[in-house]
């Protein structure tokens, strides 16, 4: 079976095409496009929720988009298991929607940012992350204005103690709390990171080293 | 969602109670811009005196922005041909075949003086301007460039301008989701009071599908879509020397504000249509908006338009036809649709939540008619008022080159450290990351990364999407040297163009241009244009590299005090074969290092006299000869060798010469290398010769005797290897040390609160 | 109509990246006894209704629902004429 | 310890595309009677002084100094206690 990925396009998206073009290159098909009005959802494996700037990024980025009918069924799916993968405003919308928790306010430069950076991968137990290695580190551009990760101190902890976060920073670009580059739901099975796996898929990019997340889920979700 | 539904004045006007209907006199002609002359056409055109709206129209039609009037004489040396171009300039945006079935459609524009009174909003409204004129013609846009001139650091705007300028470029450019792949960022106190903001914008359509603005069908239905229409913009001057000045706070013109959210739906709504076959043509709304934008359609096709003011989607209350016509509100679009198509695109807009509505006909009429709540108010024809737009001859002097420099008055180099050091890390000479990182130079998926390096290197490097190939884009000039001679200025800044793309192995196409300058009524900077278009239309015809579209910008001065002239050129190349793509960085150690092209030494003009010995102007002599005939040649060579796989890196020689290309290089990649150089002067290592590129290669034998079968001069140079970069085998300098200086500067100047 | 302001502070204890921004600036600027700097969001929400309790209530609902995250946002409402 | 309070509002007749997004959101989620929305700056300064006259002109002059952009804001000031 290949794996039956979806794209969530939102007003604003401007990701989703570098994302369908990842998935399609280790899915062997091509993914879904998802409008953000639709109301129901085709039966999926994963659902990606691309980068860009989702009604401008206006009000705060993610907080619009996560209130659009095709939130409410990710969400549901979400809840029954199907992963779901958020790039940089599909991050904003994981936590404004509740999937994953704490915010992500400007970063600590106020500038928007966009460079290469290198991620330690904290686990490797999970959908997203088997074809690497605990410990490895990663190199995968950023590309945000507003990805400075920020929960409360049990929150914090929390995620610490329970193994869910998925990468940190090596050389953090935006302040986030504990280099927090990604993070996990309670199942590992939702994830929301900054950084673009998607940027990061072939040589010619710059980086190969995001191709082993999109390889990972073609092996365990299809 | 608003169709056609109606907006109520606040105070509802008959037609004939709007000051728009009162007859003008030829002092409101002249608060309008206009010449006395100008307003006698205007009323001889009309067989009366113009009405104040109708006189608006005059007055931004023959405006120099969108008649050209000062500069039209001069465009036209330009070379627009050759068998790749599909469309020159008249259009938009120009377009070049680039293989594949497809078009690269790309141009560039200022906003200049927008930027200057409001840096964020200017720079950011600049970027949605520029990507509309793409896109207008069915091109996803796919690449954006900016070419920003500041005033001295030291200036107390400086440092806002900067900041402000460049979160405004990204702003736009990263919401819409376009990225910004390169450009340019100098400093010279000349634009204290006038900084140039200047971008490009590249997309990609199919050959055989790209839309135009010629109008056709009468009976056609013409649509208004995108954004409403806001009093932004409307030009301050006009409004407040007419007699409009009741409610006056009210109505006073407003910074235009970008909206890149709307914007980017605009260019997925206008793409979805165009994939349709419902769309006759299709303009932006740009400078001088519902004006410019119907009347060129109209004018284009020959018809005439009557449009009904009062259905034009509104943002505010109480908007006169006046104020209608002449708002530069952003993210609009005119479209004259297939009759009966008019559902196919409400339909699509609506689904993308953007402004639709049918605000008039086209007719054969050949009059432009525009009505309010069912009253004509405004009745001209459209043929005279294009045809009879006014060109001048104006006067100009020839622009006399300094006397060469005498070279035994320079002080002597000294320290050739110290000055590479100097030169790397000058507010000019310096690294330019700090604005790039700053820019989502990424996204789309398709920005080449090259020896581990995306931006900073001659050209960027954008993969067309789902094909083999590349396209090759930079933008160039050298202002100082088109201060101190016009003529080889101009050609210069085509040659540098040339140069940088085929420093990455692209072959050169085409170029696009903004032309800035002061005030072409003073004869002398009217000399420096005519200067400037000479030399790029010889160097455009001896490379081969025509003109397909481009902007000028005139009236650059505060107080007397005139920009450098600054002719600058986007050049746009495309490589067959992306695997083939090279860049400056240095990928190995233990490559030979070549020297292509004549080393006479050339110092007058050079950065080495600005940056190092403090010469600028008058005293620091005229700038390099460009010889085209070597350019080409030299080019042709590069090209031919990047193509066969016998080059590693490549980067041509600009300012600062050999040794800042070499450390250029070094940088890059964090490789250093090490150089056999006779004669160490500060001639041989930092003339600006023109015509040069160094080249790494693991083939030197090959390379070399290529070069003299093509008669091309080349010697070695050097190898690469190592953390410094040495000079004949003696003293070194460390790459640490070299960053240090080159990516300093600008963090530390720009990121400082004083 | 009703007009309603809807204020939204990051909470105390939430980083504020941009007020500290401010706080620097302005003392560069030589306003040296600015203690603290904090930037939040002034929403201004035109009503259409004359029940002044029926818009407050209506505010704060947009209030929580959108205008503001809870995560690291508070809100408070206030009610003008329009 | 003073307390004053920074509103920064875009002048009438700006284009405010914050504000018009989010007044479509909220009718979205079915506030239906929102008739405009405006979004402004909300900046919060603890002025360390007591002088209630000398903290209002300090607040208006950084106000019109950095907080706000006179091109295209407008802002006022109001003094709370800290
Ligand atoms: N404003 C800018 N935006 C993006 N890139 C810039 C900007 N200014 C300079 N750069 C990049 O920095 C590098 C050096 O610029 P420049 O010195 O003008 O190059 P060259 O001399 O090769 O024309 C180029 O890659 C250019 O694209
Ligand atoms: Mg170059």
């Amino acid at each position: 079976m290949s794996l039956r990925a979806g794209v969530v396009v939102f007003p604003g998206s401007n990701c989703d095409r570098d994302g369908a073009v990842a998935l399609a290159m280790v899915a062997g098909r091509k993914p879904k496009m998802i409008w953000h009005q639709d109301t129901k959802l085709p039966p999926l494996d994963l659902i990606f929720l691309p980068g860009g700037f989702s009604y401008g990024d206006y009000l705060r980025c993610g907080a619009i988009a996560a209130h659009s009918p095709v939130m409410r069924e990710v969400v549901a799916a979400a809840k029954k298991g199907v992963a779901v993968l958020g790039v940089c405003n599909g991050f904003h919308l994981l936590t404004e929607s509740g999937l994953l928790p704490g915010a992500l306010i400007r970063n600590a430069g106020l500038k928007f940012v966009c460079r290469s950076v290198d991620l330690t991968v904290e686990r490797t137990d999970t959908p997203y992350a088997g074809r690497y290695t605990q410990g490895q580190s990663l190199s995968i551009p950023v590309a945000h204005g507003d990805g400075n990760y920020t929960a409360d101190a049990d929150t914090l902890a929390r995620l610490n103690d329970e193994g869910r976060v998925a990468f940190r920073y090596r050389d953090n670009p935006n302040g986030s709390a504990d280099n927090i580059a990604g993070i996990y739901n309670e199942t590992g099975r939702v994830l929301g990171m900054m950084p673009h796996p998607e940027r990061a898929v072939e040589p010619m990019l710059g980086s190969s080293d995001g191709l082993g997340l999109f390889q990972s889920i073609a092996e365990v979700l299809a | 969602m608003t169709t056609t539904r109606r907006r109520t004045t606040r105070k509802k006007k008959s037609a004939p109670d709007l000051p728009d209907v009162q007859p003008s006199t030829e002092a409101d002609g002249i608060a309008q811009g206009l010449s006395a002359e100008e307003y006698a056409r205007a009323v001889e055109i009309c067989g009366r005196p113009p009405n104040l709206l109708e006189l608006g129209i005059f007055s931004v039609m023959w405006s120099e922005h969108c008649s050209y009037k000062s500069s039209k004489k001069w465009l036209r040396q330009f070379p627009t041909e050759a068998p790749w171009v599909i469309l020159g300039p008249g259009e938009n945006a120009g377009a070049v075949d680039i293989g594949d079935g497809l078009a690269a459609c790309f141009k560039m524009e200022s906003h200049n003086h927008p930027s200057f009174i409001e840096p964020y909003q200017g720079a950011a409204t600049g970027v949605g301007g520029i990507l509309r004129d793409v896109f207008t013609m069915g091109a996803r846009p796919v690449a954006i460039l900016n070419a920003l001139r500041f005033g001295d650091p030291d200036h107390p705007k400086t440092r806002h301008l900067v900041a402000g300028v460049v979160r405004g470029i990204g702003g736009y450019g990263n919401c819409v989701g376009v990225p910004t792949v390169g450009g340019e960022c100098e400093f010279d106190p000349a634009y204290n009071g006038n900084p140039l903001v200047n971008a490009m914008a590249v997309g990609i359509a199919p050959a055989d599908r790209i839309f135009t603005a010629k109008a056709e069908g009468a009976g056609n239905p013409v649509v208004y879509v995108g954004a409403k229409t806001g009093r932004d913009g409307i030009h301050g001057a006009t409004m407040a020397s007419t007699t409009f000045d009741d409610e006056a706070e009210q109505q006073r013109p407003t910074v235009q504000v970008g909206d890149p959210f709307t914007e980017k739906l605009l260019i997925e709504a206008c793409l979805e249509l165009m994939a349709t076959d419902a769309i006759v043509a299709i303009q932006d709304m740009g400078a001088a908006g519902l004006t410019s934008s119907s009347f060129e359609m109209a004018s284009k096709g020959g018809l005439g338009v009557e449009l009904a003011l009062d259905r034009v989607p509104m943002r505010e209350t109480g908007m006169r036809p006046y104020e209608i016509m002449l708002s530069e509100s952003q993210e609009r679009m005119l479209m004259i649709l297939k009759p009966g198509q008019e559902a196919v695109a409400e339909a699509i807009f609506t689904k993308w939540e953007l402004d639709f509505a049918v605000i008039g006909t086209l007719t054969d009429s050949g009059q432009m008619v525009l009505t309010w709540n069912g009253e004509t108010v405004a009745d001209v024809p459209i043929r005279p008022l294009a045809d009879e737009s006014p060109e001048y001859d104006r006067p100009w002097v020839e622009t006399v080159p300094p006397a060469p420099l005498d070279r035994a008055s320079l002080s002597p180099l000294g320290d050739w450290k110290t000055a590479l050091t100097k030169l790397l890390g000058s507010p000019n000479g310096s690294s330019k990351r700090w604005i790039w990182q700053q820019y989502d130079h990424m996204v789309m998926g398709d920005s080449m990364v090259v020896n581990g390096v995306g931006p900073g290197g001659d050209s960027a490097l954008v993969r067309i999407h789902g094909t083999a190939r590349a396209l090759a884009l930079t933008s160039d000039c050298t202002p100082r040297y088109c201060q101190a001679d016009p003529r080889q200025g101009g050609m210069q800044a085509v040659a540098e163009a040339y140069r940088n793309l085929s420093a990455t192995g692209a072959k050169p196409l085409a170029i696009t241009d903004n032309l800035n300058f002061g005030s072409p009524q003073r004869p002398e900077i009217m000399g420096q244009f005519v200067g400037c278009t000479q030399g790029m239309a010889e160097a455009c015809e001896a490379l081969d590299f025509p003109v397909v579209s481009g902007n000028v910008s005139l009236y650059n001065e505060t107080n007397g005090q005139a920009i450098l002239p600054t002719p600058v050129v986007g050049g746009l190349g495309v490589l067959d074969d992306l695997s083939k793509a090279v860049n400056i960085a240095f990928p190995a150690g233990g490559l030979e290092l070549v020297l292509i092209g004549e080393t006479d030494g050339h110092l007058g003009c050079t950065a080495y006299l600005r940056d190092v010995l403090g010469r600028t102007g008058p005293d620091a002599g005229p700038p390099p000869q460009v010889r085209l005939a070597i350019e080409k040649r030299n080019g042709t060579f590069v090209r031919s060798i990047i193509g066969k796989g016998l080059v590693a890196a490549c980067h041509d020689l600009s300012d600062g010469g050999l040794l800042v290309a070499a450390a250029e290089m070094a940088l890059a990649s964090g490789i250093g290398c090490s150089l056999n150089i006779t004669e160490v002067s500060a001639a041989m290592l930092f003339g600006e010769d023109q015509g040069r590129y160094i080249v790494a290669t693991a083939h030197a034998s090959a390379v070399l005797s290529a070069a003299y079968a093509a008669n091309v001069p080349a010697g070695k140079l050097g190898v690469t290897g190592g953390d410094a970069l040495t000079l004949n085998r003696g003293r070194s300098i460390s790459l640490q040390d070299l960053r240090a200086s080159h990516e300093g500067w600008l963090p530390s100047y720009a990121d400082s609160e004083t | 109509m009703i007009r309603a302001e809807v204020r939204v502070m990051l909470k105390n204890g939430v980083l504020d990246p941009q007020g500290q921004a401010t706080r620097k600036a302005l003392a560069h600027l030589g306003f040296s006894d600015v203690e603290a700097v904090r930037q939040g969001k002034l929403i201004v929400l035109d009503l259409n209704t004359d029940d002044r309790a029926a818009a407050e209530a209506e505010a704060r609902a947009m209030a929580s629902k959108l205008l503001a995250n809870p995560v690291i946002e508070d809100f408070s409402v206030e009610l003008l004429d329009a």
